[in-house]
Protein backbone atom coordinates (compact mmCIF):
# COMPACT_ATOMS: atom_id res chain seq x y z
CA UNK A 1 0.00 0.00 0.00
CA UNK A 2 1.15 3.55 -0.37
CA UNK A 3 0.23 6.95 1.30
CA UNK A 4 1.04 10.62 0.79
CA UNK A 5 0.33 12.54 3.83
CA UNK A 6 0.66 15.85 5.28
CA UNK A 7 0.84 15.41 8.72
CA UNK A 8 3.58 13.28 11.22
CA UNK A 9 3.90 9.82 9.86
CA UNK A 10 3.06 7.24 12.77
CA UNK A 11 6.00 4.36 12.39
CA UNK A 12 3.97 1.84 14.91
CA UNK A 13 1.10 1.97 12.21
CA UNK A 14 3.61 1.50 9.55
CA UNK A 15 4.97 -1.59 10.88
CA UNK A 16 1.45 -2.89 12.10
CA UNK A 17 0.11 -2.80 8.41
CA UNK A 18 3.16 -4.78 7.18
CA UNK A 19 2.59 -7.30 9.48
CA UNK A 20 1.71 -10.91 8.97
CA UNK A 21 1.81 -14.21 10.82
CA UNK A 22 3.71 -15.63 8.30
CA UNK A 23 6.63 -13.25 8.14
CA UNK A 24 10.22 -13.69 9.68
CA UNK A 25 11.92 -10.44 8.78
CA UNK A 26 11.23 -6.37 8.04
CA UNK A 27 13.34 -4.17 6.65
CA UNK A 28 12.28 -0.75 7.30
CA UNK A 29 13.73 2.97 6.09
CA UNK A 30 13.57 5.69 7.75
CA UNK A 31 14.19 8.61 5.53
CA UNK A 32 15.04 11.86 7.76
CA UNK A 33 15.49 15.63 7.39
CA UNK A 34 18.78 16.54 7.93
CA UNK A 35 19.85 20.21 9.89
CA UNK A 36 22.77 20.74 7.09
CA UNK A 37 22.88 20.74 3.46
CA UNK A 38 26.47 21.51 2.10
CA UNK A 39 28.04 22.66 5.62
CA UNK A 40 24.58 25.27 5.72
CA UNK A 41 21.87 25.31 9.06
CA UNK A 42 18.81 24.04 7.87
CA UNK A 43 15.68 25.61 9.36
CA UNK A 44 12.83 23.57 8.08
CA UNK A 45 12.04 21.18 4.74
CA UNK A 46 9.19 21.41 2.72
CA UNK A 47 8.04 18.46 0.41
CA UNK A 48 5.71 19.19 -2.52
CA UNK A 49 4.03 16.36 -4.57
CA UNK A 50 2.17 15.70 -8.17
CA UNK A 51 -0.05 13.65 -6.41
CA UNK A 52 -1.85 12.04 -8.75
CA UNK A 53 1.43 11.32 -10.62
CA UNK A 54 3.02 10.37 -7.25
CA UNK A 55 0.63 8.24 -6.31
CA UNK A 56 0.57 6.29 -9.43
CA UNK A 57 4.39 5.75 -9.77
CA UNK A 58 4.45 4.45 -6.27
CA UNK A 59 1.83 1.86 -7.00
CA UNK A 60 3.46 0.90 -10.17
CA UNK A 61 6.91 0.65 -7.29
CA UNK A 62 4.98 -1.35 -5.03
CA UNK A 63 3.37 -4.01 -8.09
CA UNK A 64 6.99 -4.31 -9.70
CA UNK A 65 9.07 -5.07 -6.09
CA UNK A 66 6.54 -7.63 -5.52
CA UNK A 67 6.98 -9.11 -9.00
CA UNK A 68 10.67 -9.08 -8.38
CA UNK A 69 10.77 -10.51 -4.66
CA UNK A 70 8.91 -12.91 -2.83
CA UNK A 71 7.11 -10.15 -0.51
CA UNK A 72 4.33 -10.21 2.36
CA UNK A 73 3.59 -6.77 2.63
CA UNK A 74 4.77 -3.23 1.49
CA UNK A 75 3.85 -0.06 2.93
CA UNK A 76 5.50 2.86 1.18
CA UNK A 77 4.64 6.76 3.29
CA UNK A 78 5.90 9.88 2.03
CA UNK A 79 5.26 12.96 3.58
CA UNK A 80 4.34 16.48 2.18
CA UNK A 81 4.37 19.92 3.68
CA UNK A 82 6.70 21.53 6.20
CA UNK A 83 8.72 18.63 8.10
CA UNK A 84 10.80 19.44 11.03
CA UNK A 85 14.27 18.82 11.48
CA UNK A 86 14.65 14.88 12.28
CA UNK A 87 11.23 14.21 11.06
CA UNK A 88 10.66 11.53 8.82
CA UNK A 89 9.86 12.44 5.67
CA UNK A 90 9.40 9.00 4.22
CA UNK A 91 8.89 5.82 5.70
CA UNK A 92 9.39 2.36 3.27
CA UNK A 93 8.81 -1.11 5.01
CA UNK A 94 8.54 -4.58 3.18
CA UNK A 95 8.29 -7.63 5.07
CA UNK A 96 8.77 -10.64 3.74
CA UNK A 97 9.02 -14.84 5.18
CA UNK A 98 12.99 -14.51 4.89
CA UNK A 99 15.45 -11.11 4.82
CA UNK A 100 17.19 -11.41 2.16
CA UNK A 101 13.98 -10.18 -0.11
CA UNK A 102 13.23 -7.67 2.14
CA UNK A 103 16.61 -5.68 2.32
CA UNK A 104 16.82 -5.93 -1.60
CA UNK A 105 13.21 -4.87 -1.98
CA UNK A 106 13.53 -1.82 0.80
CA UNK A 107 16.41 -0.63 -0.93
CA UNK A 108 14.98 -1.03 -4.71
CA UNK A 109 11.91 0.65 -3.23
CA UNK A 110 13.84 4.01 -1.78
CA UNK A 111 16.42 4.41 -4.73
CA UNK A 112 13.54 4.26 -7.06
CA UNK A 113 11.46 6.57 -5.61
CA UNK A 114 14.36 8.76 -5.44
CA UNK A 115 14.97 8.97 -9.03
CA UNK A 116 11.81 9.30 -10.29
CA UNK A 117 8.55 10.09 -8.17
CA UNK A 118 7.54 13.47 -8.71
CA UNK A 119 8.18 14.90 -5.05
CA UNK A 120 10.13 18.08 -4.24
CA UNK A 121 11.93 19.23 -1.43
CA UNK A 122 12.76 23.12 -0.33
CA UNK A 123 15.16 23.29 2.29
CA UNK A 124 14.84 26.67 4.30
CA UNK A 125 17.98 28.56 5.30
CA UNK A 126 18.31 31.64 7.69
CA UNK A 127 19.15 33.68 4.65
CA UNK A 128 17.00 32.25 1.88
CA UNK A 129 15.43 28.68 0.48
CA UNK A 130 16.25 26.77 -2.38
CA UNK A 131 14.53 23.51 -4.28
CA UNK A 132 16.82 20.68 -4.54
CA UNK A 133 17.84 19.06 -7.73
CA UNK A 134 18.36 15.14 -8.03
CA UNK A 135 21.96 16.39 -9.06
CA UNK A 136 22.86 17.98 -5.93
CA UNK A 137 21.34 14.39 -3.63
CA UNK B 1 -5.29 23.83 -32.91
CA UNK B 2 -5.52 22.38 -29.22
CA UNK B 3 -5.44 23.09 -25.53
CA UNK B 4 -3.32 21.27 -23.47
CA UNK B 5 -3.44 22.27 -19.39
CA UNK B 6 0.55 22.45 -18.25
CA UNK B 7 0.97 21.88 -14.44
CA UNK B 8 4.28 23.46 -12.88
CA UNK B 9 6.40 22.16 -10.06
CA UNK B 10 8.80 23.50 -7.44
CA UNK B 11 11.52 26.08 -9.09
CA UNK B 12 9.67 26.24 -12.34
CA UNK B 13 6.43 27.00 -10.75
CA UNK B 14 8.26 29.65 -8.88
CA UNK B 15 9.80 31.04 -12.41
CA UNK B 16 6.18 30.88 -13.82
CA UNK B 17 4.64 32.26 -10.71
CA UNK B 18 1.69 29.94 -11.07
CA UNK B 19 0.94 26.13 -10.81
CA UNK B 20 -1.13 25.79 -13.62
CA UNK B 21 -1.53 27.11 -17.23
CA UNK B 22 -3.76 26.61 -20.47
CA UNK B 23 -1.22 26.41 -23.35
CA UNK B 24 -2.72 26.25 -26.92
CA UNK B 25 -0.49 24.32 -29.40
CA UNK B 26 -0.97 22.98 -33.23
CA UNK B 27 -2.71 19.64 -33.61
CA UNK B 28 -0.68 16.72 -32.56
CA UNK B 29 2.50 18.81 -31.80
CA UNK B 30 5.09 17.44 -29.78
CA UNK B 31 6.23 17.87 -25.96
CA UNK B 32 9.36 19.01 -27.27
CA UNK B 33 7.91 22.12 -29.10
CA UNK B 34 5.66 23.16 -25.89
CA UNK B 35 8.87 23.08 -23.93
CA UNK B 36 10.75 25.28 -26.93
CA UNK B 37 7.06 27.44 -26.11
CA UNK B 38 7.87 28.11 -22.59
CA UNK B 39 11.20 28.69 -22.89
CA UNK B 40 10.64 31.43 -25.13
CA UNK B 41 8.06 32.71 -23.03
CA UNK B 42 10.03 32.52 -19.31
CA UNK B 43 13.71 32.57 -20.65
CA UNK B 44 14.69 32.04 -17.01
CA UNK B 45 13.35 28.07 -17.60
CA UNK B 46 16.18 27.81 -20.35
CA UNK B 47 18.84 27.03 -17.90
CA UNK B 48 17.03 24.23 -16.55
CA UNK B 49 15.91 22.47 -19.74
CA UNK B 50 18.68 19.78 -20.07
CA UNK B 51 17.35 18.69 -16.65
CA UNK B 52 13.57 19.03 -16.98
CA UNK B 53 11.43 15.83 -17.58
CA UNK B 54 8.07 16.32 -19.37
CA UNK B 55 4.95 13.91 -18.27
CA UNK B 56 1.62 13.69 -19.99
CA UNK B 57 -1.41 11.67 -18.44
CA UNK B 58 1.08 11.11 -15.28
CA UNK B 59 3.08 9.04 -17.44
CA UNK B 60 6.73 10.72 -18.56
CA UNK B 61 6.70 10.63 -21.95
CA UNK B 62 9.73 11.19 -24.91
CA UNK B 63 10.10 14.50 -26.62
CA UNK B 64 8.93 13.59 -29.20
CA UNK B 65 5.29 12.41 -27.92
CA UNK B 66 2.71 13.74 -29.61
CA UNK B 67 0.18 16.00 -27.52
CA UNK B 68 -3.20 15.16 -27.58
CA UNK B 69 -5.92 18.02 -27.07
CA UNK B 70 -6.89 18.32 -23.25
CA UNK B 71 -3.67 16.39 -21.92
CA UNK B 72 -2.68 17.12 -18.44
CA UNK B 73 0.75 17.60 -19.38
CA UNK B 74 3.54 18.39 -16.56
CA UNK B 75 6.87 19.96 -16.23
CA UNK B 76 9.01 17.78 -13.80
CA UNK B 77 12.35 19.35 -12.77
CA UNK B 78 14.87 16.91 -11.05
CA UNK B 79 12.85 15.18 -8.22
CA UNK B 80 14.29 15.17 -4.73
CA UNK B 81 11.52 13.43 -2.58
CA UNK B 82 12.77 10.58 -0.15
CA UNK C 1 24.23 0.42 22.07
CA UNK C 2 22.93 -3.28 22.61
CA UNK C 3 20.69 -4.92 24.51
CA UNK C 4 19.60 -7.97 25.75
CA UNK C 5 15.54 -7.78 27.28
CA UNK C 6 13.19 -9.80 28.60
CA UNK C 7 10.52 -8.08 27.56
CA UNK C 8 8.72 -6.48 24.55
CA UNK C 9 10.78 -4.71 21.90
CA UNK C 10 9.78 -1.47 21.73
CA UNK C 11 10.20 -0.30 18.54
CA UNK C 12 9.90 3.87 19.00
CA UNK C 13 12.35 3.88 21.54
CA UNK C 14 14.88 2.07 19.27
CA UNK C 15 14.14 4.33 16.42
CA UNK C 16 14.56 7.71 19.17
CA UNK C 17 17.90 5.80 20.74
CA UNK C 18 19.49 6.18 17.01
CA UNK C 19 18.01 9.75 16.00
CA UNK C 20 20.13 12.56 15.06
CA UNK C 21 19.79 15.87 13.83
CA UNK C 22 22.30 14.85 10.98
CA UNK C 23 20.95 11.46 10.24
CA UNK C 24 19.57 11.67 6.56
CA UNK C 25 18.61 7.71 6.71
CA UNK C 26 18.22 4.82 9.40
CA UNK C 27 17.46 1.12 8.06
CA UNK C 28 15.94 -0.67 10.90
CA UNK C 29 15.49 -4.99 10.65
CA UNK C 30 12.93 -6.18 12.68
CA UNK C 31 12.86 -10.13 13.32
CA UNK C 32 9.60 -11.30 13.87
CA UNK C 33 8.61 -14.82 15.03
CA UNK C 34 6.93 -17.27 12.29
CA UNK C 35 3.88 -19.17 12.71
CA UNK C 36 5.03 -22.17 10.72
CA UNK C 37 8.31 -23.93 10.32
CA UNK C 38 8.57 -26.70 7.32
CA UNK C 39 5.05 -26.57 7.78
CA UNK C 40 4.32 -27.32 11.06
CA UNK C 41 2.50 -25.21 13.41
CA UNK C 42 4.54 -23.03 15.73
CA UNK C 43 2.54 -21.97 19.00
CA UNK C 44 5.35 -20.40 20.69
CA UNK C 45 8.97 -19.84 20.88
CA UNK C 46 11.69 -19.03 23.10
CA UNK C 47 15.07 -17.73 23.02
CA UNK C 48 17.82 -18.52 25.62
CA UNK C 49 21.47 -16.36 25.38
CA UNK C 50 24.76 -17.46 27.10
CA UNK C 51 24.36 -13.81 28.05
CA UNK C 52 27.18 -11.79 29.12
CA UNK C 53 29.08 -13.62 25.73
CA UNK C 54 26.64 -12.58 23.54
CA UNK C 55 26.75 -9.22 25.11
CA UNK C 56 30.56 -9.28 24.21
CA UNK C 57 30.00 -10.31 20.78
CA UNK C 58 27.27 -7.41 20.35
CA UNK C 59 29.50 -5.04 21.61
CA UNK C 60 32.20 -6.51 18.97
CA UNK C 61 29.60 -6.23 15.83
CA UNK C 62 28.85 -2.49 16.86
CA UNK C 63 32.40 -1.50 17.01
CA UNK C 64 33.28 -3.30 14.10
CA UNK C 65 30.46 -1.63 11.81
CA UNK C 66 31.45 1.92 13.29
CA UNK C 67 34.98 1.07 11.70
CA UNK C 68 33.35 -0.63 8.25
CA UNK C 69 31.16 2.83 7.58
CA UNK C 70 30.74 5.92 8.54
CA UNK C 71 27.69 5.57 10.83
CA UNK C 72 25.73 7.71 13.31
CA UNK C 73 24.67 5.83 15.77
CA UNK C 74 23.62 1.40 15.77
CA UNK C 75 21.07 -0.02 18.51
CA UNK C 76 20.68 -3.60 18.49
CA UNK C 77 18.43 -5.13 21.21
CA UNK C 78 17.62 -8.73 21.35
CA UNK C 79 14.70 -10.86 23.40
CA UNK C 80 15.14 -13.80 25.29
CA UNK C 81 12.53 -15.86 26.96
CA UNK C 82 9.21 -16.15 25.49
CA UNK C 83 8.14 -14.63 22.50
CA UNK C 84 4.49 -14.72 21.18
CA UNK C 85 4.05 -15.37 17.36
CA UNK C 86 4.12 -11.86 15.58
CA UNK C 87 6.44 -10.27 17.85
CA UNK C 88 9.90 -8.91 17.69
CA UNK C 89 12.55 -11.18 18.48
CA UNK C 90 15.44 -8.78 17.59
CA UNK C 91 15.38 -4.98 16.26
CA UNK C 92 18.79 -3.92 14.84
CA UNK C 93 18.72 0.02 13.62
CA UNK C 94 21.43 1.97 12.20
CA UNK C 95 21.57 5.52 11.44
CA UNK C 96 23.68 7.48 9.08
CA UNK C 97 23.90 10.45 7.25
CA UNK C 98 23.24 8.90 3.71
CA UNK C 99 21.05 5.80 3.58
CA UNK C 100 23.51 3.20 1.63
CA UNK C 101 26.23 2.69 4.75
CA UNK C 102 23.06 2.27 6.82
CA UNK C 103 21.27 -0.05 4.79
CA UNK C 104 24.53 -1.62 4.28
CA UNK C 105 25.55 -1.95 8.12
CA UNK C 106 22.11 -3.19 9.14
CA UNK C 107 22.58 -6.12 6.61
CA UNK C 108 26.06 -7.06 8.01
CA UNK C 109 24.48 -6.97 11.94
CA UNK C 110 21.70 -8.91 11.54
CA UNK C 111 23.39 -11.28 9.21
CA UNK C 112 26.74 -11.51 11.66
CA UNK C 113 24.65 -11.49 14.40
CA UNK C 114 22.49 -14.98 13.22
CA UNK C 115 26.05 -16.71 12.42
CA UNK C 116 28.34 -15.38 15.64
CA UNK C 117 26.13 -14.56 18.18
CA UNK C 118 25.31 -17.35 20.85
CA UNK C 119 21.15 -17.38 21.23
CA UNK C 120 19.41 -20.23 20.53
CA UNK C 121 15.86 -20.17 20.05
CA UNK C 122 13.31 -23.69 20.75
CA UNK C 123 10.37 -23.67 18.28
CA UNK C 124 7.12 -24.97 20.53
CA UNK C 125 4.88 -27.31 18.61
CA UNK C 126 1.59 -29.39 19.89
CA UNK C 127 3.20 -32.23 19.64
CA UNK C 128 6.83 -31.25 21.42
CA UNK C 129 9.48 -28.83 21.23
CA UNK C 130 13.28 -28.57 19.27
CA UNK C 131 15.87 -26.36 19.49
CA UNK C 132 16.77 -24.83 15.84
CA UNK C 133 20.57 -25.53 14.71
CA UNK C 134 22.07 -22.74 12.43
CA UNK C 135 21.91 -25.44 9.43
CA UNK C 136 18.31 -25.45 9.25
CA UNK C 137 18.42 -21.82 8.89
CA UNK D 1 45.48 -31.48 37.56
CA UNK D 2 42.99 -28.09 36.99
CA UNK D 3 39.40 -27.16 37.11
CA UNK D 4 37.56 -25.75 34.22
CA UNK D 5 33.36 -24.53 34.95
CA UNK D 6 31.30 -25.83 31.57
CA UNK D 7 27.95 -24.41 31.01
CA UNK D 8 25.62 -26.17 28.58
CA UNK D 9 23.16 -24.52 26.29
CA UNK D 10 20.19 -25.34 24.20
CA UNK D 11 19.74 -29.28 23.09
CA UNK D 12 23.31 -29.94 24.70
CA UNK D 13 21.81 -28.41 28.19
CA UNK D 14 18.54 -31.12 27.29
CA UNK D 15 21.05 -33.93 27.12
CA UNK D 16 23.43 -33.43 30.02
CA UNK D 17 20.54 -32.20 32.41
CA UNK D 18 22.10 -29.25 33.64
CA UNK D 19 23.77 -25.76 32.55
CA UNK D 20 26.43 -25.77 34.19
CA UNK D 21 29.55 -28.39 35.58
CA UNK D 22 32.62 -28.53 37.16
CA UNK D 23 35.32 -30.97 35.37
CA UNK D 24 38.50 -31.78 36.79
CA UNK D 25 40.95 -32.14 33.87
CA UNK D 26 45.12 -32.64 33.05
CA UNK D 27 46.81 -29.05 33.28
CA UNK D 28 46.82 -27.58 29.64
CA UNK D 29 44.11 -29.62 28.69
CA UNK D 30 43.29 -28.65 25.58
CA UNK D 31 39.38 -27.79 24.59
CA UNK D 32 38.98 -30.30 22.20
CA UNK D 33 40.06 -33.21 25.41
CA UNK D 34 37.19 -31.72 27.48
CA UNK D 35 34.67 -32.31 24.41
CA UNK D 36 35.74 -35.92 24.05
CA UNK D 37 35.74 -36.42 27.84
CA UNK D 38 31.89 -34.82 27.99
CA UNK D 39 31.17 -37.14 24.56
CA UNK D 40 32.45 -40.48 26.70
CA UNK D 41 30.20 -39.21 29.57
CA UNK D 42 27.24 -38.03 27.55
CA UNK D 43 27.16 -40.01 24.62
CA UNK D 44 24.44 -38.42 22.86
CA UNK D 45 26.12 -34.84 22.75
CA UNK D 46 28.66 -36.98 19.90
CA UNK D 47 25.89 -36.90 17.04
CA UNK D 48 26.12 -33.04 17.65
CA UNK D 49 30.08 -33.16 18.13
CA UNK D 50 30.60 -31.62 14.48
CA UNK D 51 28.75 -29.02 15.14
CA UNK D 52 29.55 -27.89 18.36
CA UNK D 53 31.97 -24.93 19.54
CA UNK D 54 33.95 -24.06 22.21
CA UNK D 55 34.11 -20.78 23.70
CA UNK D 56 36.88 -19.85 26.83
CA UNK D 57 36.01 -16.68 28.73
CA UNK D 58 33.27 -15.38 26.16
CA UNK D 59 35.76 -16.24 23.00
CA UNK D 60 35.42 -18.69 20.72
CA UNK D 61 38.62 -20.85 20.82
CA UNK D 62 39.71 -23.23 18.15
CA UNK D 63 40.05 -27.21 19.28
CA UNK D 64 44.07 -27.05 20.33
CA UNK D 65 43.19 -24.31 22.47
CA UNK D 66 44.88 -24.98 26.24
CA UNK D 67 42.70 -24.24 29.22
CA UNK D 68 43.90 -23.19 32.32
CA UNK D 69 42.49 -23.63 35.86
CA UNK D 70 39.09 -21.56 36.49
CA UNK D 71 38.41 -21.22 32.80
CA UNK D 72 34.55 -20.51 32.42
CA UNK D 73 34.24 -23.09 29.12
CA UNK D 74 30.59 -22.67 27.12
CA UNK D 75 29.45 -25.59 24.64
CA UNK D 76 27.91 -23.63 21.71
CA UNK D 77 25.68 -25.75 20.16
CA UNK D 78 24.82 -24.11 16.28
CA UNK D 79 23.54 -20.82 17.10
CA UNK D 80 19.78 -19.38 15.87
CA UNK D 81 19.11 -16.23 17.40
CA UNK D 82 17.67 -13.44 14.97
Amino acid sequence: MIKIVKVKINIEEVLDSVGDPSVGGTDVFIGTTRNHSHGKAILSIEYEAYEPMASKLLDGLETEAHRRWPLKKIMIVHRVGKVEIGEASVVIAVSSIHRKEAFEACRYLIDTLKKSVPIWKKEVFADGEEWVGAQEQ
Amino acid sequence: MMKVRVKFFANVRDIVGSDEKVVTLPVDARASALLDELVAEFPAIGEWKPHLRIAVNWEYVPPDHSLQDNDEVAIIPPVSGG
